[in-house]
């Protein structure tokens, strides 16, 4: 069970982003939500790559006698993690825009759209 | 060096190159920049083109990044690919043809209309940005590489979505869009995670030749499935759809009718391709089917009640990806089996020509929306009227727009959909019959569009005429116009030389597979 | 201009196109041999309306009330479908998830 | 009611998600690791950086990293567009 | 917030400022030895010039850096992809550097090693210009949104 | 075997992340997302992912939390100027 622990955490992250997506009715908080997310899939791109008893995947002064962990999945999560970043600040940046033109940050009052 | 062989990652490569160097431009000089992007997207279109016609007349290829040869997918002795590897099949070229042409219109008509933005060259650039992220989540071959541009994609579309700053609901329509894209990306790297987790690679080819697919295999399908089918606009999750491309500037909404279609292309590139293999064919057909109907019948009667001629024109644009979901559900769903010779084929030609002939009308279409908002300022029906009076280019390219949407022969919606009908018959005669009705309603809302901005007396605004668009506009319009007649009036030659390589690329995995990883 | 066949039948655009051409001769022609006196822009056109003038404009029909007869018989439909565009964001995200697990049902407990 | 279904979509998807992911290989072992073992073997001596992290990000998966770089430039530009002073003309 | 901080918090940033400029430059310029890189460098460093907006608001809002990080930003992209293209003799992104012998390019056996600075080819050249991107880039956003939204009639750029 | 740095790391992650969501002043939600983002750092550190741990403490818990402040003191600013 323990092994799972961290699949389970990442999962749990993404589950509660997505509630906080769905339920929360202020633009921070959906934000917030994301981010969330985006912190339950880093931590499952890098719980996938770990190996038992492994070291970093780096030879400068390592020890020896060791297996290095898989280092593909921290290539990817590095990416996600500026890719998180981009988003974040835009999606920021866009409720300032909103909460200006809008004065709120009510979700279900921001329907310009819908006239 | 041949530059075919190069033309994957040059298609890529030169819209990104451009889009850096005109924020390095920006400080030196202001002048004559709108040029730029025209040029780098018409050597695009070009590189698009004469690589299309190369893949379709011999075989798929792919290209390595920063190996010693662009064809040198597996390091020596190795059974599995470890570089990010671009694989340009026939469905790939396909629609890198489509995003090439589409982008390169849509600079040529951006010259005008956008010369009143301010920060223009934040505005091409991110046109440009636009353009690359979705030439290279076509011709990707790699899962990681895939999610990346499914995110410059939608980062792009967002803000071109909410450059109008000073209107408060193109910056709500961006905000709804990111939202969801990111949601929907998030999801997407979760099924790329699992996959990775479950076989320890990211290439398409080597996932698509070790597939399983166990219960987690299929939550990634699921997940896959959901996020792009919701990226290219299907019922019930077409929310965003007429929220961003009402409120985008014409020339991007074309583009972004483009970028959905290129989610459309990672759908059928999961199913058929990735899971091609071990798919329980029906079940996820059915499921692309029903998709594909709801989308048609809702998009078209919500379409109906719209007045405003852009979020009618999205509504449109989603009925017509129905389409597209059901020609080539239909080929998925009989994939396999002996109904798949019969029709099953045709359906999925039907729905693949559907696919460039959307991009070409519904583009068209767009653009003159545009150039009636250039003019007149409104979007609202209502408040138009007469503009054939004096727009006489616009009206003429409106009415293609319109009669090949609506599926009048003899322009290309008409070839498309009668192959849809047909063979969608022999699968299921009820869905033919929702599509012909379909097709019915679109004409009627098509009539009520042209009906209320284009006949009428003559109306003057502020003692003025409303003139002729500008004349590259006119020029940008007229090259999609001239597209559909030709694809129109020649329909066997376009099914024989470009639609039928695509579909056998797209219906054949073990092709893309053997690129890739050799004989098996 | 090759014939597009589909596998069912066949269509040729220049066969249509050359149709098109005679029957619009044929009716020009039919149009030829009517009647000369009749004024086209005449006030024959004119819609009555109780013998009051009214200006161009306002006897046009408005976008929005082309299709009223379609809208106000399909009026059910139309209300149902209405409510579910809310515009609200979460709405959108709720949809999403929906679908989703209907679709995870269907591939998962499926074969 | 809105509510309501989204509890149950959520449990459904916590369910399927949950059981599915036991289904993966534990955490810490692995199953397929031909890739990652090519990379940690080979990229010393083929891009000669120690470390192997470094190597993949620019130079096995170089082009994800310029697709990093251009999410992040995008986002730099949104920003700079989205946050500038509009002209009352511009319509 | 237009005022400035106080003197201590402004000395204090003062000293650190140097301090975390140096370290995310070391960040960068190791990366292919250390852990740390382009972007992990590149973001110390924008905390730096974040911890500097905030200390001295005033400067940097009437001197509007924003064109100088905009024009480093973009310079730093056009080297990380020219580097690309230089290799496309052979293919976009080949390492053309590594193992050649001049610059950046000493052979190394596999194995640990102490880690020497002179290999790994272009991949440090590209961590510098990622790095350079990175950093003005975040530092754009932060000024950004430091700054917030110009009203309409406010003097824009 | 039950590794408890790693048990303990993870449940504060989880109540990080609880709070960040019911917490109804923004600003404490950002404070404890920046725990997320630091404790996260920890845990990717002991999965042996130095050069993640230091891109999630830089950007995750540094600059991230950063924006999150100034967007909320552009809004906050915005409401007291009405």
């Amino acid at each position: 069970m323990n092994s799972y622990l961290a699949y389970f955490t990442a999962l749990l992250l993404i589950i509660m982003g997505i509630y906080a997506v769905i339920f929360k009715r202020n633009l921070i908080k959906i934000v917030i939500g994301v981010s969330l997310m985006e912190s339950g899939v880093n931590l499952f791109l890098v719980a996938l790559g770990y190996r038992q008893g492994g070291i970093a995947p780096i030879y400068t002064m390592a020890p020896r006698g060791h297996q290095m962990v898989l280092p593909t999945p921290q290539a990817l999560t590095l990416t996600s993690i500026v890719i998180g970043l981009a988003t974040t600040a835009l999606m920021l940046t866009l409720s300032i825009l909103l909460y200006k033109h809008y004065k709120t940050l009510d979700p279900t009052k921001i329907r310009g759209l819908m006239k | 060096m041949n530059i075919i062989d190069h033309a994957p990652a040059l298609l890529v490569a030169i819209p990104l190159f451009t889009a850096f160097l005109y924020q390095f431009i920006y400080y030196i000089t202001h002048k004559n920049i709108r040029y730029l992007a025209t040029v780098a997207l018409g050597i695009n279109w070009i590189l698009g083109i004469s690589m299309a016609f190369h893949v379709f007349s011999s075989g798929p290829i792919s290209y390595v990044f920063g190996a010693s040869s662009p064809g040198l997918s597996l390091p020596s002795g190795y059974h599995f690919p470890i570089r990010i590897i671009f694989e340009a099949d026939g469905m790939s070229a396909f629609m890198a043809l489509i995003g090439t042409t589409v982008s390169f219109v849509g600079a040529l008509y951006s010259e005008s209309f956008a010369k009143r933005y301010s920060e223009l060259s934040k505005y091409f650039s991110l046109l440009l940005l636009l353009t690359a992220g979705l030439l290279g989540m076509v011709l990707t071959g790699d899962l990681f590489n895939f999610f990346v541009f499914f995110e410059i994609t939608s980062l792009a579309s967002v803000t071109l979505a909410a450059y109008r700053t000073y209107r408060k609901e193109s910056v709500e329509a961006g905000f709804k869009y990111m939202l969801i894209s990111t949601v929907s990306s998030l999801l997407i790297l979760v099924a790329v995670g699992i996959l990775y987790g479950e076989y320890g690679a990211l290439n398409i080819a080597k996932v698509a030749s070790m597939i399983q697919y166990t219960l987690l295999d299929k939550v990634a399908l699921a997940l896959f499935v959901t996020s792009l089918a919701m990226k290219a606009g299907s019922v019930p999750m077409h929310f965003w759809t007429p929220d961003t491309y009402g409120e985008a500037p014409a020339p991007i909404t074309a583009m972004l009718v483009s970028a959905s279609q290129a989610s459309l292309y990672g759908l059928f590139r999961v199913v058929f391709t990735l899971y091609g293999l071990k798919i329980s064919t029906l079940t996820v057909g059915w499921i692309i089917i029903i998709l594909g109907v709801l989308s048609m019948f809702i998009g078209v009667t919500m379409a109906i009640i719209q007045k405003d001629i852009k979020r009618l024109m999205a509504y449109h644009a989603i009925s017509q990806t129905g389409y597209m979901l059901l020609g080539v559900g239909v080929g998925l769903a009989t994939f396999g089996t002996d109904a798949f010779l019969k029709y099953g084929f045709t359906a999925m030609k039907g729905g693949i020509y559907h696919i460039i002939n959307h991009a070409f009308y519904k583009g068209l279409l767009f653009l003159t929306a545009g150039a009636i908002f250039y003019r007149t300022k409104t979007r609202n029906l209502n408040e138009m009227g007469g503009l054939a009076h004096t727009m006489k280019y616009t009206t003429i390219f409106f009415m293609i727009g319109a009669a090949a949407i609506a599926g009048l022969p003899p322009f290309n919606g008409f070839a498309s959909k009668l192959l849809i009908y047909e063979s969608v018959f022999k699968f299921n005669p009820v869905l033919s019959i929702i599509a012909m009705m379909v097709s019915i309603l679109t004409l009627a809302s098509f009539v009520k569009v042209f009906y209320s901005a284009f006949l009428g007396p003559k109306r003057i605004k502020d003692g003025k005429e409303f003139k002729e668009v500008p004349p590259n506009m006119v020029i940008a319009m007229g090259i999609l116009a001239l597209l559909i007649v030709i694809f129109g009036i020649f329909p066997g030659f376009v099914i024989n030389n470009i639609v039928e390589p695509t579909a056998r690329a797209l219906s054949s995995p073990l092709l893309y597979i053997s690129t890739i990883l050799g004989k098996m | 201009m090759k014939t597009l066949v589909t596998g069912f039948g066949l269509w040729n655009p220049l066969v249509w196109i050359v149709a098109f051409i005679v029957i619009y001769i044929g009716i020009k022609f039919l149009e030829s041999h009517g009647r000369e006196d009749i004024e086209r822009d005449g006030d024959i056109v004119l819609p009555f309306t109780s013998g009051n003038y009214m200006d161009e404009e306002a006897l046009r029909i408005r976008a929005s009330n082309v299709y009223w007869g379609f809208v106000e018989a399909m009026k059910g439909y139309y209300n149902t479908l209405t409510k579910i565009h809310t515009g609200i964001m979460s709405d959108y995200v709720y949809w999403y998830i929906g679908v989703l697990v209907v679709i995870i049902i269907l591939i998962g407990v499926g074969k | 009611m809105k509510t309501a279904y989204a509890v149950i979509f959520m449990s459904i998807l916590v369910v399927f998600l949950f059981t599915a992911i036991t289904t993966l290989h534990p955490m810490g072992y692995p199953g397929h690791t031909e890739m990652d073992d090519y990379f940690i073997k080979n990229a010393q001596i083929e891009v000669g950086a120690n470390n192997v992290v470094t190597s993949i990000v620019f130079d096995y998966r170089g082009f994800d990293t310029l697709g990093e770089a251009t999410v992040l430039f995008t986002a730099v530009i949104s920003v700079v567009a989205l946050l500038r002073g509009v002209k009352k003309d511009e319509e | 917030m237009k005022s400035d901080m106080s003197t201590i918090v402004k000395t204090v940033t003062d000293f650190l400022f140097g301090f975390i400029i140096i370290f995310g430059i070391y960040i960068i310029i190791h990366g292919h030895l250390t852990p740390g890189g382009g972007f992990q460098g590149g973001a110390v460093v924008a905390s730096g010039f974040a911890l500097l907006f905030v200390a001295f608001a005033r400067t940097f809002l009437d001197k509007k850096p924003q064109q100088l990080y905009g024009l480093f930003e973009s310079v730093g992209l056009l080297i990380f992809i020219s580097l690309a293209f230089l290799g496309i003799y052979r293919t976009f992104f080949y390492n053309f550097l590594a193992n050649s012998g001049g610059l950046f390019g000493m052979k190394i056996t596999q194995g640990i090693n102490p880690g020497y600075f002179n290999t790994a080819g272009v991949v440090p050249l590209m961590n510098m210009a990622v790095g350079f991107e990175v950093a003005c880039g975040l530092s754009l956003i932060v000024y950004l949104l430091y700054r917030g939204v110009i009203e309409e009639g406010e003097d824009g750029e | 075997m039950l590794n408890w740095v790693e048990f303990v790391t993870l449940l504060i992650i989880v109540v990080a992340a609880y709070f960040s969501i019911r917490v109804s002043n923004l600003l404490f939600a950002v404070v404890a997302l920046a725990a997320l983002s630091l404790l996260l750092s920890l845990e990717f550190y002991l999965l042996k992912a130095p050069d993640v741990a230091i891109a999630e403490a830089g950007i995750g818990a540094g600059l991230t939390t950063a924006i999150y402040v100034l967007a909320i003191y552009q809004i906050e600013k915005r409401d007291k100027k009405k």
